[in-house]
């Protein structure tokens, strides 16, 4: 089972690094913020595989804690991102 | 009041206690999840959970809506079955070699009031099948981009609505 | 073996890439991006302390500071691409960081084996200290020192930013967030996360003696939340020289110095604690530290004052 | 008893691992940034949603399955309020469909 589970862990990272190429390549500033939710869903589901294939149960409030900040995050870089709109325009 | 945040609104109305113990139940709830039922616990859980409370009544002071349990119960359902739908619609449509899509913006018109309700009907859209909300329209509109212009939205959103405002105890002008 | 390849590999290029960006925004994502990853290779590395740390400090609370320079950066009109260094400075910053990296691979593969621990005996007397998680009881008692100017040097650097104001605005309030949210959506958001935000980072705090968690990762995302709020416009940045906000900020280290100091009088040395009120003395600590530093890190992503004060 | 819970937990991370890919191949093929902002919250969520159901049938304990729950949930509210704020810069930036 513990195979399984770093497998499909494994499996996870590598659709969110292939996103993470699209996302970060650009050029609208919408794909680079999505990296940020793409992280946010991907990585959570990542560590909370983790926790359960290491026995980790600190994993999941590291989990809790990305879900958490990815949203901040984004807010951070929508804000920026609104903020040069307005200085643009 | 003058609070270190720098606010000014009371909270010794009485019509507030009951969205406030609401609140203060369920946040502490969610402390009992995150930290376990251990009793050490509790006292620093009752402490987060009253200041999460009042922050929440600070910026978000109970409106006239209130949440009707089995009304929601049975939005909640539907909600998480249409968000698998949702999934299953994104997938099918981009593992299909042809690429099925028609994408575009639609308007549409909502009953539901300005303000919080709105904007937690507009957050759950955007888990429901082909729709993302992109922002206000004249009126009151709301912009909303689809994945396939041809499916009948407008319908399906209307349904959703109705279902959303029984469950937050919102009557609606037009039935 | 194949997840961690990957994770190597994924570090390794939002790394890469990172550095070679050219656009300042698109840096500072892959920037974050990369300390999300980081985190996942802490908790792949068993250890969940570092991870909490990278995800909250290093990764979103450091991608806010970045955001909150590069809007100051553009709106000076100091773009990066404006200043492209010459080919000798190139040249010589690729070879401080050859050497740097070198010295660091040398390093590692001239480690004796076993490797220098203090682990064990950190462990044997853990339980003087009444915690159960040894990071915090490294943190709090065996290294308290090292935490006490930790936090004095997170005063420090922000009273160092804020006297970048000029004299006329010192005491005054930060930039606004100045975007507009007609509708109220932002503030929605800010609605619905802080609450939740606030739980959080107190269980992150409260768990730190028993389990990875503590006052660092707690007071990041109580920073958060507070940054979070202002943006949306739920609150205004206090003026910098509000009494209870300076309270707030100095509350932390001035009763962390002064248990230090009544070390020598209840336990024969500074920052020494009796083992029989070990962990209410370092809760006593905690608590007030906790809100100190969330008030500094806030402080430093508002920025320095550029409004007039309050009067 | 154990193997049909293992049987449960492999079916679901596989269907939850699957909706990953099938996120991410939109995030790829999807023609503009508001179609890939679809592919990234609904196809991602519902991963994410299944990986926890499938972790469920290992958990022990009813507080930790619930707080797999409710890591879920802040990530699917959060991340769909976000969503929403992403979507009005992509409108506001891009051309009009």
């Amino acid at each position: 089972m513990a195979d399984f589970l770093l497998g499909a862990a494994g499996f996870v990272l590598a659709m969110v690094a292939l996103g993470l190429v699209r996302t970060l390549h650009g050029p609208s500033t919408v794909d680079r913020i999505m990296a940020a939710q793409l992280l946010g869903t991907g990585g959570t589901a990542g560590l909370l595989l983790l926790a359960q294939e290491m026995n980790l149960p600190a994993a999941v409030d590291v989990a809790l804690i990305l879900a958490l900040l990815a949203a901040f995050v984004s807010i951070a870089l929508f804000t920026d991102a609104a903020q040069s709109d307005a200085n643009r325009g | 009041m003058k609070g270190p945040f720098g606010l000014l609104r009371g909270t010794s109305d009485p019509g507030l206690l009951r969205p406030a113990i609401a609140r203060a139940v369920g946040l502490g709830v969610l402390w009992l999840v995150l930290a376990g039922g251990n009793p050490v616990d509790l006292a620093p859980g009752a402490v987060a959970a009253l200041a999460a409370t009042w922050v929440s009544l600070q910026f978000l002071p109970p409106g006239a809506v209130s949440v009707r349990p089995a009304s929601l119960a049975g939005f909640t359902f539907r909600f998480l079955r249409q968000s698998v739908v949702a999934g299953v619609d994104v997938a099918r449509r981009a593992l299909d070699p042809r690429l099925p899509l028609h994408p575009g913006l639609v308007v549409y018109q909502t009953g539901l009031p300005p303000g919080p309700s709105q904007h937690m009907f507009t957050t759950l859209m955007s888990l429901l099948p082909g729709t993302v909300p992109t922002g206000p329209a004249p009126g009151s509109g709301l912009l909303i981009h689809c994945l396939d212009v041809e499916q009948p939205i407008t319908a399906q959103l209307a349904a959703e609505e109705a279902l959303f405002s029984s469950a937050i105890g919102w009557k609606q002008d037009n039935g | 073996m194949a997840f961690d390849a990957v994770l190597v590999v994924s570090v390794l290029g939002v790394a890469a890439w990172t550095v070679a960006a050219r656009d300042t925004f698109a840096a500072v994502v892959g920037f974050i991006a990369f300390g999300l990853l980081l985190a996942l290779v802490w908790v792949r590395l068993a250890a969940p302390d570092v991870a909490l740390t990278e995800a909250a400090l290093g990764s979103g609370l450091t991608g806010g500071l970045l955001l909150a320079a590069s809007t100051r950066l553009g709106r000076a009109g100091m773009t990066a691409a404006s200043e492209t260094p010459g080919s000798i400075l190139r040249l010589a910053a690729v070879v401080v960081c050859a050497f740097v990296a070198a010295g660091l691979v040398a390093l590692l593969l001239l480690l004796p084996e076993p490797a220098p621990t203090l682990a064990t005996q950190a462990a044997a007397n853990i339980a003087a200290t009444g915690l159960l998680n040894p990071v915090t009881a490294v943190l709090m008692a065996f290294r308290a020192i090292d935490t006490l100017l930790e936090v004095v040097v997170l005063l420090v650097a922000l009273l160092g930013m804020w006297s970048l104001a000029p004299d006329r605005l010192w005491g005054g309030l930060p930039r606004g967030s100045g975007l507009s949210d007609p509708d109220g959506l932002l503030t929605f958001v800010a609605q619905l996360l802080v609450p939740v935000g606030i739980l959080v980072g107190i269980h992150i705090f409260w768990i730190g003696s028993v389990a990875p968690g503590g006052e660092f990762q707690g007071a990041t995302i109580l920073a958060a939340m507070w940054i979070l709020t202002a943006v949306a416009g739920l609150v205004d940045a206090p003026a910098t020289s509000r009494p209870w906000l300076r309270l707030l900020l100095v509350a932390g280290p001035a009763v962390f110095f002064a248990i230090g100091l009544a070390g020598f009088a209840i336990a024969g040395s500074f920052l020494a604690y009796p083992p029989s009120y070990a962990k209410l003395l370092i809760l006593t600590i905690e608590i007030p530290v906790t809100l100190s530093i969330a008030a500094m890190l806030a402080l430093l992503v508002a920025g320095p004052p550029e409004r007039e004060p309050q009067r | 008893m154990r193997f049909a819970l293992d049987a449960l937990t492999i079916f679901a991370v596989a269907a939850g691992a699957f909706f990953f890919l099938a996120g991410t191949v939109g995030l790829l093929r999807f023609p503009d940034a508001l179609s890939r902002v679809h592919a990234l919250t609904k196809a991602d969520n519902l991963g994410l949603g299944l990986i926890v159901v499938g972790l469920l049938f290992q958990t022990e304990g009813l507080l930790a399955g619930l707080k797999l729950v409710a890591v879920w949930l802040l990530a699917l509210l959060a991340g769909a309020a976000v969503t929403q704020l992403i979507a009005r810069i992509a409108q506001a930036g891009g051309p009009r469909v």
